[in-house]
């Protein structure tokens, strides 16, 4: 496989062709949209879901290669394009990956095609609008993983937004106009702030080198600020991150926007948006910043807000009536896992991090994607609504029941992974924050085992649940995959563990030296 | 070529664009008024006009290609000059085109509306050009008086009338603190040459001299107004809501420019010295300006008065790039001018295309739904929405406006690191409106009975087109404006002679 | 994972033999999961439309009952693949049995010095951590290996009985299959997180279990509770195994007891670890404060009862421990406090049992007692006693369990059969079985006598040897000279054994009076129903005939050397030796605990007139002649009731905790922090206050010009004065 | 004589503006603004004295400026008249908000 990859020279060119695939994607389908105007509706449906489908399924096989021409083991980017873009501001096309960045790609070119799925048939007014977003916000979405231009992460990171916005607003439920709204404001006021820091960091690295750059490599390596600066753009950066994953007490955009989202809006929020901003904290804010990441009162402060997000987003997700803000709950649960793991700055914990990030993506995703079945058989998201309806849709039972387990955490199931190596790793540098944290198996199991029993056991006292039908072909074979993964993960991680041990290690080492080099003091310094 | 201003002819060399487009203005104006008053009349006279201002573009843009130069005079003679020239112009084309379709629709006949925006535009040119107070002074006139006249121009509406009466008022008023301002300095500093003023203040040290302060406070007043920074705003909104759209946008954005070129070309050029002085003030008018301009859009509902107080916003941002008091900023000032002309034209020209007879229809309730009935014309606006927003990609242009200011502001000698904060705060208020724009138009279901718009005038089309695309494209390549604004910003004389930094 | 370096895998002894292949020992009821898995779904399962959004069909719930049929096993046909489960549910079992006999052969062929350990992959190669996925076969393993398919083989062979009418069929063989195949990778893992997988997997087929006729809420409630206390526990086995690794920088068994040797001894870190491990092993052994689910799990099949609430999976905190001997051994403290928490949940629980009606509660409090016997056990370090006791109490209680399934299953038949709907399981609706099913009644008689402690059933022997450890310890061991808040190990001791004592009585009356009120005196089952009662078939009183012989010869596994006349003594404590024995000797401070013959005569003697004295109390006291059925009961007044509504713990339990829980998290998190404070105060009180900026604002904007030119001015005036007064 | 001139200019100045804050009547307020910048005339006038003819040239300007701005003015003001029959400001203010 390497061999063939290395003979078409994929690594050159693989990068920008993820990025422009979607893109063209979105400019067929307004096409489609003009060309087909006169046919009837059903069939312009039926052909606009299907060239999404063909575009998001070559989108993912292109992408399946990163997996074997991404040499974890090697220090540098990988399958790097480096390209102007504003010579007189220094801006440039930097992109590249390594192990950690390589893994969010494919989790993101992967359930693409499934989310595509999932709203097979529940998408029904303006399609081709509908799909054209879907892929610029996958643009944005592998944007934001492989830039290593400063600006240009920032572009990518905004330009979700938008896509998101109309996703939201527009095929949305009920609150949609509240939800889409507080959503883009929400993430702007930490973006913004970041844009400003952006600034700071690019003119201080253009004063260093001679002429503008933004460039991350040359700003990691060759940027100095004194410790004030630097706490203050780290608050900034961490802010835009901490709004994104969200963390305590930024995450109260998330259960409108899940809840209000269509079924692809909230996949898509769960599975992959949300690991933006770990990402953002792991890629950016933890190596730019490490005196002020590894400033004991920053630190502490991080992890408490972590460790309040899993036990308060557990504790609140026990009490929702609402299924889909009851994950959308249980997100601030995980990614508060996600936090504590990239902040206790062990190996472990950071591997186990990033097990989360993914474990979440899977389970969330599929979460999302049980809920918008059975919401468009049912059209409520109310738990009150079900009950007992294991009888008469086993095999929705069957996944769900599967499903929740590996949010629970389940040993076998990815969820278990993910969690217990956050925990064993946090707690050599974060004791009692991870006793605290590990409370939550109790409280996951909590809540996830009562939403459970209302929705598929107990008595049937709903006779409008009497006439549910199962999954179909369709469903059950976009479930399959992930179920595939929610097991193999739990059972033999390893495959994607080797994959981002190293940049994880490299990671820890760095911020811990570079940390070490410049002790995090508050003095009274500069600006 | 150096142009020796002393020598008459070469004065009148040096002023050529300008004459010209004044020139053929008043031979308009009286083919315009030779003929009883007819929509085919009208149409004709603003053909001509489109063919003037076409000439006047090139002949702007021949000049500015031979790098030329002048001696120190009542006239600048530089690429900045020519850079507000274009902006203006291309404002006035977009003006005189949106009017013409918009005129027969409220059927306002007078066909001397054209050579109105005409004259108020070579008093813009006169503006850009000028390196006196006697010129600027009579370059805010001859642009204002006519555009009083323009605000007023659709005499069945009463509202059009009030706008009219009000900015006259008002603006008579300002432009009384104003000269006193010209005349305080005149008498502290013995000239009104920009340059020489620039040079006695340094020289002098007349930071601290009464009669200095208080001219400079009474200029800053005069400049404030005509550019609708808080609190001189007041006029704004309801000038901008009063007058025909076609001038709204006109003067949102080339009398904006010219006005606020003047005004960078007066502190730039004049103003140096007295930076201790000016910088306190003018960071609080830009910060006002932010804050009120944004929040207080947040209460609107009619289209028109929204895009107003999202200008006023603009000043606030514009202001920013006057206090870095940089050649960084200067170019920030430029590039920033440019996205947000094109941006809020594009908006007036979609609210043009919305509304109806007797300037009905440009309430936000008008636009629920537009994107089920008008796609395109949707998609458009909220390209214009996310411009002014600052939006990466989606709002072109825009988001590299901001970001160019943000850049000036915090790489200036005294940084604007607190402005820049409270700039990209107000932003997120910014969102608020902008954004509720295009949730209206593609999240709300259009009103039962809601008549679809009526289709719009190829010229109107062609603006909407030529500013969105132009907004995208730029968005995605703008190094070319980059390059643009940065040769063209304004150096002084002696500024030129010391060695200065780049701008980037 | 460090692999101990003093075992090269290859080098073992038994990797030549037929052990090799112990990973085949739970892949084999994996693959039976996967079938009756398989055969479920497709049972039960209809695919939907490929259209979902499209209306309902009305008459699609025809083709199902809906959800009527709450207790399917009412339903009269077998499920269409019953066959082929039957065969494959419990094949997989019988031969994984079979393999687990040849392990033990082979192994007793063998002289082994370390454990046997097998690594399959590498599971979590992160940084330190370097987990692999390894199998541990040793004699204490071996030993929880045999019980659990031994004992599962009965228990799936009486299920193809005792669910043979049931709708759910493969999807309980599924579940049932899994069960073992997580209970095999408990046993069998090689180092604490592997342990904790089939640790988690068994609670999580108990929950299945429990729920298994999920349509009536109290069973769903029940599983669900189960595996919530239980994951109360699992935080504690979390926390320990945190400590471990980072404390220790090993979570292998190996390694753990080699760098545990090295603690300190009483020190804090071992005593915490080991402190956090017993809570895990309160949870899922069911131990105070933490037993309340295990009762409430009665409401899962009977047979499920007998396999995992009572003969294997309850007891695996008794194997944690025994697995961490070295551990405990180093923390004399944290051995009292488990010690005395098993004593006392011991008496606790066998006060309980003492006035429950329902026969299958009375057996599961008597679990809840037993398994504190064997805390007690594991606790004083007498690690042997401990497995000893567990083994045994798996034949008499895996007997009296399906015993009593077999005792529903009659009287199920029998109010079906007249379409009674009436408590089939409450003892004052039975009365006088004995002679409609004899087997049934003597079986269980035995079971009793052995619960009970009448010498030379099994019970007798390893009851005996717990109450003996204790008694040995209290005069001398590293316990008794520890001390717990300030309370010398020796007096707490002696308390605990005073506490065995009173529950050996107690076991010995309540046991009675469930035979009595079941088999002895009239029937009171109803005169319709009389006629169906009738002895279960002889596919589930094979098993149950097997298991009485189990219950009768158990004790000769380890014979005491009072009583070697009767046969070798011992072997179980020779055969544990080279896993606990090391541990066992620290705690009793190097030497093998000795005791005079006639000390131990008289405890023994002991014992034996307690059990006497409780059954023959149990005999003169009640009267089964006088109940009445459930329907026609009084309510009980004073101690009573208190007893029989368990002392009102799980009422406490949800005023105390789950309901303030609830509350906070609606009231105070919820509407109030999250709804109200961040949401409502900071976020849309943030742009309600721009909006009424904005409002105010635009209310300044009066349309007079008036207003503007006095805006303006004031501008001005301020300009000015910002401009001169600097 | 200069600082006399000046102080006349500034309190005639003043009086304009005050006329223009305190008058309803447009037609006044255009006059008080007139009268403002005739104060600013005279001031220009005054410093002529002190720096040369610049001053005088200036108030050549303004007095022209002054005259196209009053024709200009008045028209406006005859046009609201059409509308309301009033040139009381306070009657002007449907454009708010």
């Amino acid at each position: 496989m390497t061999a063939f990859l290395s003979s078409i020279n994929y690594s050159a060119w693989i990068v920008p062709v993820l990025l422009l695939l979607p893109a063209f994607g979105a400019v067929g389908l307004l096409a489609h949209a003009r060309l087909s105007a006169g046919d009837a509706a059903d069939k312009r449906w039926r052909e606009a879901r299907l060239l999404a489908l063909a575009f998001f399924v070559a989108e993912a096989i292109l992408s399946l290669g990163l997996w074997w021409s991404v040499d974890p083991a090697v220090a540098g980017w990988q399958a790097a394009v480096d390209l102007p873009w504003i010579p007189q501001w220094g801006i440039r096309f930097t992109v590249g990956l390594d192990g950690i960045s390589m893994t969010l790609v494919l989790l993101t070119t992967l359930l693409m095609p499934l989310v595509i799925l999932g709203s097979w048939t529940s998408i029904r007014s303006k399609v081709h609008s509908y799909y054209a977003l879907l892929m610029l916000l996958t643009v944005g979405m592998l944007g934001v993983f492989v830039s290593l231009d400063l600006v240009l992460f920032y572009v990518m990171w905004e330009i979700m937004l938008v896509p998101m916005y109309l996703i939201i607003g527009v095929w949305g439920g009920e609150r949609r106009l509240y939800a889409s709204l507080k959503f883009f404001i929400y993430t702007m006021v930490g973006s913004l702030l970041m844009l400003v820091a952006i600034l700071y960091l690019g003119s201080e690295a253009s004063r260093v080198l001679g002429s503008p750059t933004f460039s991350y490599d040359f700003i990691l390596n060759n940027v100095r600020l004194d410790p004030t600066t630097t706490l203050w753009l780290f608050g900034a950066f961490a802010l835009a991150f901490a709004v994104k994953v969200p963390m305590f007490p930024f995450h109260t955009w998330l259960p409108d926007a899940h809840v209000e989202a269509p079924t692809a809006g909230s996949v898509i929020l769960a599975a992959i948006m949300l690991k933006m901003g770990t990402f953002g904290f792991i890629r950016f804010a933890l190596p730019l910043f490490p005196s002020a990441a590894m400033n004991p009162a920053v630190r502490t402060f991080m992890v408490t807000l972590a460790v309040i997000g899993i036990v308060y987003g557990a504790l609140v997700a026990l009490v929702q009536p609402d299924f889909k803000k009851l994950v959308a709950y249980s997100s601030v649960s995980h990614l508060g896992f996600v936090m504590l793991g990239i902040f206790a700055l062990t190996v472990e914990s950071m591997q186990g991090a990033l097990m989360v990030t993914i474990n979440h993506g899977v389970s969330t995703g599929a979460l999302f994607l049980l809920i918008g079945m059975i919401y468009e058989r049912r059209h409520t998201r109310m738990i009150a609504d079900y009950g007992g309806i294991a009888k008469v849709v086993p095999i929705f039972a069957t996944i769900l029941t599967i499903v929740c387990l590996s949010s629970i955490g389940v040993p076998g199931t990815n969820g278990f992974i993910g969690e217990f190596l956050v925990l064993v790793g946090s707690y050599k540098t974060q004791p009692l924050a991870t006793i605290i944290a590990a409370t939550s198996v109790v409280f996951a199991a909590a809540y996830m085992l009562w939403a459970l029993q209302r929705i598929i056991y107990n008595p049937m006292t709903k006779p409008e649940n009497e006439g549910l039908k199962d999954l179909n072909w369709r469903e059950i074979g976009l479930m399959v995959p992930l179920l595939i993964a929610i097991l193999w993960l739990g059972v033999y991680p390893k495959p994607l563990l080797d994959k981002t041990e190293p940049a994880a290690r490299r990671l820890v080492e760095s911020v811990q030296t570079a940390a070490a080099r410049t002790p995090a003091r508050a003095t009274n310094g500069a600006r | 070529m150096n142009y020796e201003l002393a020598n008459p002819s070469q004065l009148m060399q040096a002023f050529a664009p300008d004459l010209l487009l004044m020139g053929g203005a008043m031979v308009l104006m009286l083919w315009a008024a030779w003929r009883p008053e007819s929509n085919e009349h009208q149409r004709a006279v603003g053909k001509a006009s489109l063919a003037l201002i076409a000439a006047t573009i090139g002949m702007t843009l021949w000049y500015s290609t031979r790098g030329l130069s002048s001696s120190l005079g009542v006239i600048a003679v530089d690429n900045f000059r020519w850079a507000t020239d274009l902006i203006c112009l291309l404002g006035a084309a977009g003006a005189i085109a949106l009017s013409m379709d918009y005129n027969v629709r409220e059927r306002i006949l007078p066909a001397e509306s054209h050579v109105l925006v005409l004259f108020a535009t070579s008093g813009m040119m006169v503006l850009a050009a000028a390196r006196d107070l006697m010129i600027v002074f009579l370059g805010i006139e001859l642009m204002s008086v006519a555009i009083y006249v323009l605000a007023g121009l659709n005499r069945r509406s009463e509202k059009s009338a009030e706008g009219s009466l009000k900015y006259f008022l008002l603006g008579a008023f300002a432009t009384g603190f104003l000269l006193y301002g010209v005349a305080l300095i005149y008498g502290a500093t013995g000239s009104t040459n920009l340059v020489e003023i620039g040079e006695r203040v340094v020289r002098g040290n007349f930071i601290g001299h009464p009669m200095m302060l208080v001219g400079t406070g009474l200029l800053l007043v005069g400049f404030g107004f005509k550019v609708a920074a808080a609190p001189f705003h007041m006029w704004a909104p309801d000038v901008y809501e009063g007058a025909p759209t076609p001038i709204t946008a006109f003067m949102a954005t080339a009398v904006k420019a010219a006005a606020f070129a003047t005004f960078l070309r007066v502190w730039i050029e004049a103003m140096p010295g007295m930076g201790e002085a000016w910088f306190a003030p003018i960071w609080w008018l830009a910060a006002l300006a932010m804050f009120l301009g944004n929040t207080v859009a947040l209460a609107q509902r009619n289209m028109k008065r929204l895009l107003a107080y999202s200008s006023i916003a603009h000043t606030g941002y514009l202001l920013v790039a006057v206090a870095t008091g940089t050649l960084g900023g200067s170019a920030a000032f430029l590039f920033y001018l440019v996205a947000y002309s094109l941006a809020s034209f594009g908006a007036f020209a979609v609210v043009i295309t919305v509304g109806r007879e007797g300037d009905a229809n440009n309430d936000l309730s008008d636009y629920e739904g537009l994107w089920s009935v008008r796609p395109w014309l949707a998609i458009a606006m909220s390209v214009f929405m996310l411009s002014l927003m600052g939006f990466p990609v989606f709002g072109g242009i825009g988001f590299f406006g901001k970001w160019y200011l943000l850049m000036a502001a915090i790489e200036a000698p005294r940084p604007l690191t607190t402005l820049a904060i409270v700039l990209v705060l107000t932003s997120v208020v910014s969102a608020g409106y902008y954004l509720n724009v295009v949730r209206v138009m593609f999240m709300k279901p259009r009103p039962e009975g809601a008549r679809d718009p009526e289709p719009a005038g190829a010229l109107t089309r062609g603006v909407v087109l030529a500013t969105a695309v132009a907004i995208l494209a730029l968005g995605i390549m703008p190094t070319r404006v980059i390059s643009w604004s940065r040769g063209s910003i304004p150096r002084p004389p002696h500024v030129q002679a010391a060695a200065v930094d780049a701008p980037r | 994972m460090m692999i101990p370096a003093m075992t090269p895998e290859g080098a073992h002894p038994l990797a030549t033999t037929v052990a090799r292949l112990v990973w085949l020992l739970p892949l084999l009821p994996l693959l039976g999961f996967l079938i009756n898995g398989t055969l479920a779904m497709l049972g039960v399962a209809k695919v939907g439309p490929a259209d979902p959004s499209a209306g309902h069909d009305e008459h699609a719930h025809a083709a199902h009952t809906g959800g009527h049929d709450d207790h399917a096993h009412h339903a009269p046909t077998r499920h269409k693949f019953a066959g082929i489960v039957s065969l494959i549910g419990p094949g997989v079992l019988i031969a994984a049995f079979g393999l687990a006999v040849a392990c033990f052969l082979a192994m007793r062929g063998v002289e082994m010095e370390h454990p046997y350990i097998v690594t399959l992959y590498q599971w979590m190669p992160v940084g330190d951590l370097n987990l692999a996925a390894t199998f541990q076969l040793d004699q204490l393993s071996m030993v929880m290996v045999l019980v659990v398919t031994g004992v599962g083989t009965l228990i799936h062979v009486f299920s193809v009985g005792y669910m043979q009418e049931d709708p759910g069929y493969p999807r309980y063989f599924a579940y049932l299959n899994l069960f073992i195949f997580f209970m095999l990778i408990l046993v069998l893992g090689g180092n604490y997180p592997l342990l904790f997988v089939g640790w988690e997997g068994v609670g999580l087929c108990s929950y299945l279990l429990i729920g298994f006729w999920f349509s009536e809420k109290a069973n769903a409630d029940a599983g669900k509770k189960a595996f919530i206390v239980n994951r109360i526990g699992d935080f504690g086995f979390l926390v320990a195994m945190f400590l471990m690794f980072a404390n220790l920088g090993a979570l292998d068994f190996g390694n753990v007891a080699a760098k545990a040797a090295e603690l300190p001894m009483g020190g804090v870190m071992a005593t915490t670890i080991c402190l956090f491990l017993f809570l895990g092993c309160a949870g899922k052994s069911a131990q105070i404060p933490l037993y309340v689910w295990l009762p409430d799990a009665m409401a899962g099949p009977t047979p499920v009862s007998a396999l995992i609430h009572a003969a294997t999976m309850v007891t695996a905190g008794v194997y944690l421990i025994a697995r961490s001997a070295t551990l405990f051994s180093m923390a004399p403290t944290a051995q009292l406090v488990v010690a005395l928490v098993g004593g006392l949940t011991a008496f606790f629980a066998a006060t309980i049992g003492l006035k429950q009606w329902d026969i299958k509660k009375v057996l599961a409090y008597s679990t809840v007692s037993q398994l504190g016997y064997m805390f007690v056990a594991v606790g004083v370090g007498a690690y042997v006693a401990g497995i000893f006791h567990l083994v045994t109490h798996a034949f008499f209680k895996a007997l009296l369990f399906l015993g009593s399934g077999s005792v529903i299953y009659a009287m199920h038949a029998a109010y079906h059969a007249t379409h009674k709907h009436d408590d089939a399981q409450d003892m004052r609706n039975m009365g006088g079985l004995r002679k409609f099913m004899p087997v049934t009644f003597y079986l269980m008689w035995i079971a009793t006598l052995a619960i009970a402690g009448i010498p030379f059933f099994s019970g007798f022997f390893s009851k005996d040897e717990i109450l003996g450890s204790v008694f040995a310890r209290a005069h001398g061991s590293t316990l008794a000279d520890a001390s717990l808040l300030g309370v010398p190990g020796g007096t707490i001791l002696m308390l605990i054994y005073g506490l065995g004592l009173a529950s050996a009585l107690m076991t010995a009356i309540y046991m009675t009076r469930m035979m009595l009120y079941t088999f002895h005196g009239p029937n009171r089952t109803g005169e319709a129903e009389r006629p169906h009662l009738a002895e279960a078939p002889w596919i589930m009183t094979g098993p149950l005939v097997v298991l009485g012989a189990l219950s009768l010869v158990g004790g000769w596994l380890n014979v005491p050397a009072l009583l070697g006349a009767i046969g070798p003594v011992g072997v179980l404590d020779h055969w544990l030796e080279p896993v606990v024995g090391e541990a066992a000797l620290r705690t009793t401070l190097g030497a093998a605990p000795h005791m005079t013959h006639e000390t131990e005569l008289m405890l023994v003697g002991v014992a034996i007139a307690i059990a006497t004295a409780g059954i023959a109390f149990a005999v003169w006291r009640l009267k089964p002649a006088a109940l009445v059925a459930k329907k026609d009961a009084v309510a009980p007044q004073g101690i009573d009731r208190i007893l029989e509504n368990k002392y009102f713990v799980d009422e406490g339990y949800d005023k105390g905790i789950v309901q303030p829980t609830l509350d906070v998290s609606r009231v105070v998190l919820w509407k109030g922090l999250d709804t109200g404070i961040i949401d409502g105060l900071f976020v849309n009180g943030s742009a309600l206050l721009a909006r009424a900026i904005g409002w105010m604002g635009s209310q300044l904007q009066t349309g007079q010009v008036g207003t503007y030119a006095w805006v303006l001015l004031i501008g001005v005036i301020t300009l000015l004065g910002a401009f001169t007064f600097r | 004589m200069l600082v006399e001139a000046l102080a006349l200019s500034a309190v005639l100045f003043t009086i304009g503006v005050i006329g223009v804050l305190t008058r309803r009547n447009a037609i006044i307020i255009f006059m008080c603004v007139e009268l403002m910048l005739n104060a600013v005339n005279l001031s220009f006038v005054a410093l002529s004295t002190l720096h040369g003819a610049t001053g005088q040239v200036f108030v050549v300007f303004t007095m022209t400026v002054a005259a196209a701005e009053a024709a200009v003015g008045l028209a406006i003001i005859i046009a609201i008249f059409r509308h309301t029959q009033t040139v009381n400001l306070q009657n002007i203010n449907i454009l708010k908000g």
